[in-house]
């Protein structure tokens, strides 16, 4: 592992795995956070049709 | 010769529109499909003109004497929708003329068809010099230039003055003595002596 | 499409055809994936960067355990489609389509990593950071597909409908890449032939391709991992609109029986 | 499907039609290409094949958007899928409509406007010949494009992203040969007989693929 750093290649090495890293990380985020909005609204909605039903 | 509906259920977009309707519809026999918007009256013409899948049942042909070969029943039907088909560019006889042959088996001539409908000598008017009222009337008239035993008709009346409707009723009556038969949406009475009625929205 | 149309449907699959039994399947499913794409992610980093360099391209090889993986994805994502699409169109299975817009995204990003990759590996050898070669060529047009498809997605109000048409579009697009990969094989002479990719086997020597299928496999798990959550949030995206639509429903016969 | 014929090619002529606009546009770009490049005939000369193309294709693409849409619009689609001849069919009929309303003129005219752009004999010709056998693929894939759009609304900015990677094979066996006819090593005939098998294959794939959008579309 050692021999790696300091090496002219390091550079491409290190940014090909950072872009990946960073790509799928930001996938990842993205569908929790989608996730999550989505669970809320539908919570929401949810609370709200309840209350609706009664009402009519 | 009869069209046969049985347990028909139809899912536009994501909501169940039609559920389990059956009916049957013989020669000059019409049905009346009254109800609010909404309910699915269109819905049920498209279907039985074969421009929906339907989810569940199936539409027959019983023809005793096999007086329209192996066709299926999409294929016997004129469908008047709310939109006339017609080419605004276009000369109101060059549509006709399309239209005659493009649907095959011509029935009457296209000066006879526009004199059916009051607007004889209109053939080489733009469709676009038209006003609502003649461009239903020409929609109509495309119903007579060429034969189809079954017309299902879409708020047939929509935009016609008294007069025309009066006028289309006759026509319709013509095609019901010809054998033919009618299923058509509507809110306003057609005016038609053999007529049975389908109701939608209201019986729950 | 109603549960009723799924019984002409193999065994397995009727099962998953009710939404809340998928949700109910992932829930279980998804932290066992978790682990094992953690697992194999980490043994195969590991025993990447633990393998000598090569005799030929020095340290930047390890690039390729991430290329090459990212490329079967993007591939593998489209193939994802294509059977959601024949779902769609054959067996009308109602999860079909959910299954094939949710690998959409997933395939764009892969076929994305790919091309960044693949051009970042290429620019010590070639000397430029794009070269019109072969295989990155083809997976440039592959991208331009997902994202046509993604934007027909967008586009489209409702599911229902926009399933088939989408479907349709997806199987286009398959009949396609066979002609464009062959044209642009035809436009493009210059690329190394695929080292991993040929019809007589790996040339790789063994020790780079332990860690290249670990790393396959890994990304795999990984693809399967998201899919299941991007299917997941499609379910609810779709839960929450017929909400929408009851609630304003309701509104409109609420105001109708009172006015 | 001769009555289909025959109203759309009086329809492309009477005002709204597309021929005259497709032909129009490609002069422009074909035009417009010196001004950015600058007028030297050598460097003209060696991308005329490529301008000839890639104006054939976007003029093609124009047509497209309205292929469809104007019988959705009218209620004419609802009565083509309701008719006893094969939706298939009538596509493929629409398809060559376009072709010869938009691909043909831009085949003719190809020669001219290689003149602009300093192109040898040769060129000239292979040229015409690749366009006359390749733009009827970009009409048969428009078609599918179209028939994906028709129900979208913005679907004509949709229909190119859709088509243009379809269209890239045609464009690189297109260019191809014409370069081929001119750089002396290079044989003209194989990427040429590529083109025109590419559109003998949308022919028939296309109006089924476009059949099979309409009618889902319809609903």
């Amino acid at each position: 592992m050692s021999e790696l750093f300091g090496t002219q290649y390091f550079g491409f090495i290190a940014s090909s795995f950072g872009v990946t890293l960073i790509v799928l990380l930001g996938m990842t985020i993205w569908i929790l956070m989608t996730y999550h909005a989505r669970r809320k609204a539908l919570a929401k909605l949810e609370a709200a049709g309840i209350k609706r039903a009664n009402k009519t | 010769m009869k069209l046969i509906a049985s347990n028909i259920s139809v899912i536009r977009g994501e909501e169940l529109i039609l559920e389990d309707i059956s009916f049957t519809v013989s020669s000059n026999e019409a049905l009346i499909v009254r109800g609010a918007n909404g309910t699915g009256k269109s819905t049920l013409l498209r279907a039985i003109a074969g421009l929906l899948p339907l989810e569940t049942g199936t539409f027959s042909v019983d023809d005793p004497d096999n007086e329209f070969g192996d066709s299926t029943h999409s294929q016997l039907c004129h469908y008047l929708g709310h939109e006339n088909a017609m080419k605004p560019a276009m000369t109101v006889g060059e549509n006709l003329a399309f239209w005659q042959e493009f649907a095959g088996q011509p029935h009457l001539e296209i000066d006879e068809a526009m004199e059916m409908v009051g607007l004889d000598g209109l053939q080489d008017v733009p469709f676009s010099h038209l006003s609502t009222g003649q461009r239903r009337r020409i929609s109509i008239s495309r119903l007579l230039i060429s034969y189809r035993p079954i017309w299902l008709l879409d708020e047939p009346t929509a935009g016609l003055d008294a007069a025309s409707e009066k006028q289309f009723a006759k026509l319709m009556q013509i095609h019901l003595e010809d054998g033919g038969l009618i299923i058509a949406a509507t809110h306003i009475p057609l005016g038609l002596e053999n007529t049975k009625e389908l109701v939608f929205g209201e019986q729950e | 499409m109603t549960i009723a149309d799924t019984q002409n449907l193999p065994r397995g699959l009727t099962a998953l055809a009710n939404p809340t039994r998928f949700l109910a399947l992932v829930r279980v499913v998804l932290p066992v994936l978790t682990i094992i794409t953690i697992g194999l992610l980490a043994i195969g980093l590991w025993l990447g960067f633990s393998v000598p360099d090569d005799y030929q391209q020095g340290r930047t090889v390890r690039i390729m355990f991430v290329h090459v993986p990212s490329v079967w994805m993007a591939m593998g994502a489209y193939m994802v489609m294509v059977s959601g699409a024949l779902g769609v169109l054959v067996w009308r299975h109602p999860l079909a389509d959910v299954a094939a817009r949710a690998a959409a995204p997933l395939g764009a990003c892969f076929t994305f990593l790919g091309l960044a990759t693949g051009s970042i590996w290429g620019r010590p050898m070639w000397g430029t950071w794009w070269v019109w070669d072969a295989r990155l060529t083809s997976f440039l047009i592959l991208f331009i597909i997902y994202l046509g498809l993604i934007a027909l997605w967008n586009s489209m109000e409702e599911p229902a409908k926009s399933a088939r048409i989408a479907a349709v579009a997806i199987l286009v697009g398959a009949i396609n890449i066979p002609i464009i990969k062959f044209s642009v094989d035809w436009f493009t002479t210059l690329h190394q032939p695929a080292s991993v990719l040929r019809t007589d086997g790996p040339k790789l020597a063994p020790e780079f391709l332990y860690p290249l299928l670990t790393m396959g496999l890994a990304f795999l798990f990984l693809f399967l991992t998201l899919h299941l959550m991007a299917m997941r949030n499609e379910i609810l995206r779709r839960q929450i609109r017929t909400l929408q639509r009851k609630a304003a429903r309701e509104i409109r016969s609420a105001n109708k029986a009172s006015t | 499907m001769i009555a289909l014929l025959k109203r759309d090619l009086k329809l492309s002529f009477r005002s709204g039609g597309g021929a005259a606009i497709a032909l129009l546009f490609y002069f422009a770009v074909v035009v417009s290409m010196p001004f950015a490049i600058g007028p030297d005939p050598i460097l003209l000369s060696t991308i005329g094949g490529a301008t000839l193309w890639i104006g054939a294709l976007l003029a093609s693409l124009l047509g497209l958007e309205r292929l469809f849409q104007s019988d959705a619009e009218d209620g004419s689609l609802d009565q083509m899928l309701i008719s006893p001849t094969p939706l298939a069919a009538q596509v493929f009929t629409k398809s060559f409509v376009h072709w010869l309303v938009t691909g043909l003129p831009l085949t003719l005219m190809a020669p001219v406007f290689g003149l602009f752009l300093g192109m040898s004999q040769n060129a000239l010709l292979a040229s015409m010949a690749t366009l006359a056998v390749g733009t009827p693929a970009i009409s048969f894939i428009g078609a599918v494009g179209a028939a994906i759009t028709v129900s979208l609304s913005r679907g004509g900015l949709l229909l190119s992203v859709l088509v243009m990677p379809m269209c890239i094979p045609v464009l690189i066996f297109g260019v191809g040969a014409v370069r081929a006819a001119v750089t002396e090593p290079d044989p003209f005939l194989p990427p040429f007989l590529l083109v025109a098998a590419i559109s003998l294959f949308f022919a028939v794939i296309g109006p089924f693929a476009s059949a099979l959008a309409l009618r889902q579309g319809a609903s």
